[in-house]
């Protein structure tokens, strides 16, 4: 317990950081007409897939040879990009009709 | 089959040149007599496909003969055999003629006799000619009253609107109220059905609220005859209103009776000097103790119209409409050169 | 250089994730996104890292790979299967969190030395969370495809089953820390997995676009606590994020149902709610504000069908406002009048000349009938006889053989009014429950006036 | 002063109660002739402080005496000296009549002279009464026409809405253009006056546009002679919608000269039967080639009413704004009991 | 603790800011903020510090004096001298930035091996900033509080000499910075205090507001910078958001008014702009969309004036739907009908009908009259000669005696029309440059679609 | 310049924050209807007395004889928090004709 403590004194400036990011993301989305609730869930659910990051980095920082970890990482960097890619075009597709007409 | 349209007794005629035409795509063969359609801008001449000929020679040639009014028929003697369409309930008498016609061996069919439901109103001569009685109620009485409808502020001074009551919201009085909320009067009306509340009210204008009404919904949408407490009730309520009116219309019909009397003498005498009364109801005796029915007459200044056929002053509009209803009656009754059987439900109530 | 790369992608995300929630940029958004996302991987891969080692080719393959199946994913599936896929892909985000905080964790089991403890509880965290929105999300699929299996999943007492798991799994990850064993790592994993499953059970096939919602929000949790380990500041503020949003969105769209989020989580009763009005004639479908108004926007042509509701509610006006509202974003309106409309023969017309709609705009019904093929929005305003199908098909019915307004036969109908209440002729219709029908309950002048601000705001 | 209120030879007065209130607040005396607003509606009760008496009486009491049209004073030699207030353009020669009252040394107010201003509004009887004539005018075609005004789609036939035709768009023409449109008829109206387009817009009406009106400004909102060209083009224009008209309304009148002739008797045969002209230009020789003063004449079952005193069938309206502008006259050109001197700009418009 | 009670106050701080956005919230949102600013104080002075010495009545005694007389201020000042007051307050933001950082900077040269060359930096563009600030701020009171000395400091080539002031300043810096001496200080400080003025000098005082606003942001940029120096964290955050919203709030701020930033800073012939339409009848004054409506919405009685031109806009129905907005939020709404208003008798009378206006809404001049008296707005809606007081005033004009609407007795008059244009009268209308008089300029229809929308955000 | 991008690079986390605050102010402020322009600046004047922190640490952290620094930095603590409580009382004041009704 103490060293989560320390750990949340010692890193001060990101605990600000954390709690702007949260405001940041309430403030974003907090006006939003309900037909773009799955587009967005949507858009949302690929911005998630930034877990994919700590796959690269791993991938990065494991020796060659220890295949396990390797694999593991490539796997989900795998599942996790397709999470991403697949994401951002579905939502586009979604988005496309609202492209249909500009506003009036 | 062969039908045979009368040239009647006022300016309405019962085929339109439109409904000619789809009568002899039916297959049917339609006779008129001479200047049938004159009087409601129908020249012999727009008529095609049609044989014109004397009422004699169409009476001895067509099976089924029509007309807007029986009254038109004349002597009844002479459609032995035949089949009589109209519109029967002007007859005085009703028992007299239906003996008569079984003399002669005539089938008739009234037409006012249509059961007023949602599939049947495409036949329902009553509600069309009611539709457009009410339209005229007010343009005559707006023709006949020394004001203007509208409010009306100008330089010369304001000009307060006129206030209309109308008696009876059934077809003719919602038109009346919707013609009258047009021209801009005030416009206030009663019926003691319960649906007509917010019937009126859909039309945007004030209800005359009485308690008490006798309702009864298997009438058909005909008006039930009403205790005495309530019409008393309702006299009283409405008295107010109709003595500081300038325009009263009325069309308060119970089936089969004599109209209720709604503005008794006492009350028009208290009406102020130009004010005007237009009884729809008068045929059946009127709902003023006034009217005269077919009249106009004038009382201390008060204009009192009698007249439960205002539409056909409409004889344009008027015999377009009836003669649609006519076409999809027959339409609806001929099935295949065959009258469908009597069980069916609207046959049957228009049969005499 | 990578350090401004991430920056500039942190950024890219949240301006992309802000410009999403307004139909007008939305479009712009997601691809604003994307690319703060393309972005952030591209400084993953070249940002100098201690003992780094080349493992190119394990980073590109995945990448590449999955970018080509993402792609043709999203171009061939229907637009009505939308929400199944993003529950799946969601799952698969949950999927790539628990296979990294595993290998992470099976790390930590060979170094132990070089964790710290707190990084550790992260990671199980993670695990299990990441766990749960896994199967969470395929559990959430299937009862979106309409399996019919993922509707009988749910055991009685199921939320203190659930209490049950929980404190178990948290036990066990006590034991493990404590006492790292790979194989109390794997029965974690699996009960995480149970977990997920029975944490989506109980609730209604139709609540599910929220509990994708949710799990796409625990997701981001995830992310954030992976970026922790990573010391990556750009994956821990992307998780933040969506983590943040996705519950605002949760949220949002509980209300939008009228529920509240707690409701919609223990579930089971729900799933009946929204076909109790339907009795034995099918379910009908209500329409949101904000969907109505984005439909009628968006169609090309639209239909009114006024009735006697329109004159009882004295609407008129607001009726020829949306009209105009619509025609000056390029939406073609026309009003069918049926003969029998309303209460007295032109009821219809004394109510729209009311409202000054002009007379060409309207049409009879023979001409409607035919138009309504090439309808994107037929609304029906307090009509109800006049649209009944059951006039043609149904040889019983009052209405049997009555013209009708064939409405059914454009791409959707609305329509308005204040109940499941009959009409004049006294009989239910039929075409409330037809499956291109929605209901649009309320007073017409106040659903009007709502529909109106609606509108408005797009 | 002492004013006397002449009985008109038609229904309206030139007097009502409350007017008559005021004239005394103002410390006049009035005097009115026996009936004189019964048929407005204003039986002699209603009048307070006021003396009635006979014609005789009035002549010999009163220095000032009122008239709505000057044709009721009758015999001019009679009212040596007096001063007479009253409309004066229904004389048929102006002249004639101005050598008359010098003769008899009759001063004459002529109340259809009040220039067009905005703030001699309130005096101008020929505005209150042409508004009146315009509403009416619309009132009286729909009385005659055998068509109802409004589109009504029922389900025994749809009935298409009228097409009213209003020929210039004054003050008569507009209220014809209100009144036609708030009954529901598709309404296109034309004036050559530039402004006029804007007016009849700005009523939700049509404007039928012609090219090339002389254009008049300082003609004081009267309209001006057109050329020859512009009236043949706009006959043209006109033509077309008039043959497909169901009513027309004409009200065209150039200040001191004849009314141009708009509906030639080659348009009026070929519009259909049924149809209603009603000319309210009639006075002045109308605006339709077959029009007859006062009359209701029908041409092919076509009825032409030529009526330029529409007005006066709405007498309880008319007699109230006919006084009201009567008395805001007297209001402005007495003040503590004398004329205002003769250099004032409406009074000595109107003085003869 | 201190630590924890300084992320409150941000957070605070950030969400007091946001609800402020909202009319509905705005109160609730100052209380907060200033909840959060007095925990940033408390805390302040309570965090623990290195050398800390115990100077608290040097911190007390300003403290409890400057709120005593901030609340005094404020309490008795009166609401139209609402910006005049807030422009002194930032200006002495200003001026207490300018003292903390001579204060630091006089500490350094003192101390110079105590500070790093940034944290220098840094302070000499805060006292830059804030010395800006500070007599920018009290010229922008000057001119807004109407002193004639005011508008006539603008040099010619102002531009340019403000360009020349600027490189001055900086390479005094430079000088100041390699070779500290206090006197070169003090000339920085006043040419900074010079160039403040000349910053707002040009610039028009209709555009003070703005003017305020972006200085308010340059003092949340200096709080920021010494937040840095400080190293506290909420001042930074605290000034950085400060210094984000003005600078938005600026831009919102040009857009309400249709000028740019640039334009108004480069100022000069704006001033003439807003006089421009008056000729020599005096200024006119246009209200915007939404000070119109709320205007409106907080009033307890309204009277429209209908003329001529809401029947040429053809606008009634618009009418009618503002009336029924504002009714349904208890304004009191009636009809003033001018006998002679529009082209014909009645004119006003066949419109309102058209629209469905209740007759009892209908006054007639005379009751109207009296009324005006006790009303909050009256909307004068494409009328013009009938609601021109010269028909009272002035005996030479043609509309002279004619009896008339006398609006002016309201509390505060609108007029829509299209422009300056006259009525059928022909007559130019004094009523537009009355002191309580607002033009809303644009076609009635437009205008009032306008209006309704913002009322509907309201 | 060199020590002025070190120190950037070592704040990595504090320029994040930066960043966040400066989109949470834009975003924060975005739609705000032009009657609280006034006292929205006003409100955010009074937040921008946030120097007076700045005032009251010096003053602590400052020897109680070095008269110049104290006197200048109470001075300072004086005339911010005028700014501050000042704008807070007149913001209050002009917000609270929009406490007068509800929304409708
Ligand atoms: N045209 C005529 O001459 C005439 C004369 C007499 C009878 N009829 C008959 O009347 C019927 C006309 O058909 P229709 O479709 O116009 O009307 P309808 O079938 O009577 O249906 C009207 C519908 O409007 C809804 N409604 C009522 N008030 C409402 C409000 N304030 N807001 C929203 N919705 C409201 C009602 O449902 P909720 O209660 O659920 O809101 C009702 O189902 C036909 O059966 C016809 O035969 C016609
Ligand atoms: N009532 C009658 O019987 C009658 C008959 C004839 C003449 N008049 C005279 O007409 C006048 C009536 O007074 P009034 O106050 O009603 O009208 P007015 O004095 O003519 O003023 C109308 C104003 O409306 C504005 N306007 C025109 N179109 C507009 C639009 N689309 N949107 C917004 N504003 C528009 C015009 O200004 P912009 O151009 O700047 O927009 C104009 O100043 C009196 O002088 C009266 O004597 C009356
Ligand atoms: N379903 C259909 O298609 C259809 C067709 C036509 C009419 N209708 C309905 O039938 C009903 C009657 O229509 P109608 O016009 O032919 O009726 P009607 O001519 O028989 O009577 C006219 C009206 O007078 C009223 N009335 C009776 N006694 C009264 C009294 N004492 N005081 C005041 N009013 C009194 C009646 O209630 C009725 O509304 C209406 O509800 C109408 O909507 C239905
Ligand atoms: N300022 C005021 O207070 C005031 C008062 C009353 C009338 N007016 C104005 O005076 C003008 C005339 O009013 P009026 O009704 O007494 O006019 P009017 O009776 O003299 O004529 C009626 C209309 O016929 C039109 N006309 C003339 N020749 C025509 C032709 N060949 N074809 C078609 N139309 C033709 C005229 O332009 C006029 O509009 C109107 O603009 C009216 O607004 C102003």
């Amino acid at each position: 317990m103490n060293e989560l403590l320390n750990f949340l004194f010692e890193n001060e400036v990101l605990i600000y950081l954390l709690l702007f990011t949260i405001l940041l993301g309430f403030e974003v989305i907090s006006k939003v007409p309900s037909v773009l609730h799955t587009p967005l869930m949507s858009g949302a659910n690929a911005i998630s897939g930034i877990v994919i990051l700590g796959a690269i980095i791993l991938i990065r920082t494991t020796e060659s040879d220890n295949y396990i970890t390797l694999i593991l990482a490539s796997t989900a960097l795998f599942v996790g990009s397709i999470n991403v890619f697949g994401g951002f075009f579905v939502t586009n597709r979604m988005l496309e009709m609202f492209n249909k007409k500009k506003r009036g | 089959m062969n039908f045979g349209f009368l040239k009647d007794s006022e300016a309405r005629v019962s085929i339109s040149p439109s409904t000619s035409e789809k009568f002899i795509k039916l297959g049917h063969k339609v006779s008129i007599e001479r200047g049938a359609g004159l009087l409601s801008g129908f020249p012999d001449s727009d008529y095609e496909g049609v044989a014109f000929s004397s009422r004699k020679d169409l009476i001895r040639n067509c099976d089924i003969l029509l007309s807007v009014n029986s009254s038109s028929y004349g002597d009844l003697s002479s459609y032995k055999g035949k089949i009589l369409i109209s519109n029967f309930s002007v007859e005085p008498d009703r028992n007299k003629i239906k003996k008569e016609l079984e003399k002669h061996k005539i089938i008739a069919y009234d037409l006012s006799m249509i059961p007023r439901t949602t599939i049947a109103q495409s036949m329902d001569i009553l509600s069309s000619m009611a539709g457009l009685s009410g339209y005229k109620s007010i343009i005559k009485a707006a023709e006949l009253l020394p004001k203007i409808f509208p409010m009306t502020i100008t330089a010369a001074g304001s000009i307060k609107p006129v206030k209309v009551v109308v008696l009876g919201a059934g077809v003719a009085g919602l038109q009346a109220i919707a013609t009258a909320k047009r021209l801009g009067a005030i416009v206030e009306a009663s019926d003691p059905r319960k649906a007509a509340k917010e019937e009126v009210l859909s039309l945007g204008a004030k209800f005359i609220d009485v308690e008490g009404a006798v309702e009864d919904s298997s009438a058909g949408g005909y008006a039930v005859k009403q205790s005495k407490e309530y019409l008393a009730k309702q006299k009283e309520e409405v008295s107010k209103r109709l003595i500081q009116a300038d325009v009263v219309v009325t069309t308060a019909q119970v089936f089969g009776a004599k109209s209720p009397i709604l503005i008794p003498k006492s009350i028009v005498d208290n009406m102020s000097p130009g004010s005007v009364i237009i009884d729809l109801a008068s045929s059946t005796g009127g709902n003023c103790e006034l009217t005269q029915d077919s009249e106009v007459i004038e009382h201390n200044g008060i204009k009192i119209v009698g007249n439960s056929y205002l539409s056909s002053e409409l004889s344009h509009d008027a015999s377009n409409l009836y003669s649609n209803n006519v076409y999809n009656f027959i339409d609806y009754i001929i099935k295949e050169n065959k009258f469908i059987g009597d069980e069916d439900d609207i046959l049957s109530s228009c049969k005499i | 250089m990578d350090k401004f790369l991430f920056l500039l992608s942190a950024f890219l995300l949240v301006w992309g994730l802000r410009l999403q929630s307004d139909p007008a940029s939305a479009s712009k958004g997601n691809k604003l996104a994307s690319v703060g996302m393309i972005t952030a991987i591209f400084s993953a891969v070249i940002m100098p890292l201690e003992n780094s080692f080349s493992n190119l080719i394990w980073i590109l393959a995945p990448l590449s790979l999955s970018g080509v199946i993402g792609y043709l994913i999203a171009k061939n599936i229907k637009m009505t299967s939308m929400p199944q896929m993003v529950s799946i892909f969601n799952g698969l985000g949950g999927l790539s969190a628990v296979l990294l905080s595993f290998a992470e964790i099976n790390k930590w089991i060979i170094y132990p030395e070089t964790y710290q403890l707190t990084v550790v509880i992260v990671l199980i965290l993670s695990l299990f969370i990441g766990s749960v929105a896994f199967t969470g999300s395929l559990l959430a699929f299937a009862k979106l495809d309409g399996y019919r299996w993922s509707e009988k999943l749910s055991l009685p007492f199921q939320h203190i089953f659930n209490l049950i798991l929980i404190s178990v799994i948290v036990g066990l990850s006590y034991l493990f820390i404590t006492s790292p064993d790979i194989s109390l790592l794997y029965i974690i994993i699996i009960l995480s997995f149970v977990y997920g499953i029975f944490f989506v059970a109980p609730i209604g096939g139709a609540d599910m676009p929220v509990v994708i919602s949710l799990l796409n929000s625990f997701t981001g949790i995830t992310a954030a606590l992976t970026g922790i380990i990573f010391g990556n500041i750009v994956m821990l503020l992307g998780g933040i994020l969506v983590g943040a949003a996705g519950t605002i969105l949760t949220v949002l769209m509980c209300n939008a149902m009228n529920r509240s989020l707690l409701n919609v989580i223990i579930g089971g009763f729900s799933s009946n709610n929204s076909s109790k009005k339907g009795k034995d004639q099918g379910e009908i479908k209500e329409v949101s504000d904000s969907d109505f108004a984005v439909q009628l926007f968006y169609s090309s042509k639209v239909i009114i069908i006024p009735g006697y509701g329109l004159a009882v509610a004295q609407a008129q006006k607001l009726c020829k406002e949306i009209q105009e509202i619509l025609e000056t974003n390029d939406v073609e309106i026309k009003y069918a009048i049926h003969p029998v409309a309303g209460r007295m023969p032109g009821h219809m017309n004394v109510l729209l000349a009311e409202a000054d709609v002009d007379y060409s705009k309207l049409i009879e019904l023979e001409q409607a009938n035919e138009e309504f093929k090439s309808t994107d929005v037929a609304v029906i305003i307090g009509a109800n006889d006049v649209v009944n199908p059951d006039a043609i098909d149904d040889s019983t019915s009052p209405l049997y053989g009555m013209p009708i307004l064939k409405v059914w036969e454009s791409t959707s109908t609305v329509v308005l009014k204040r109940s499941m209440s009959a009409g004049y002729a006294g009989v239910q219709n039929p075409l409330f429950f037809k499956k291109n029908n929605q209901m649009y309950f309320g007073d017409a002048k106040e659903s009007l006036q709502r529909l109106s601000s609606e509108l408005k705001n797009l």
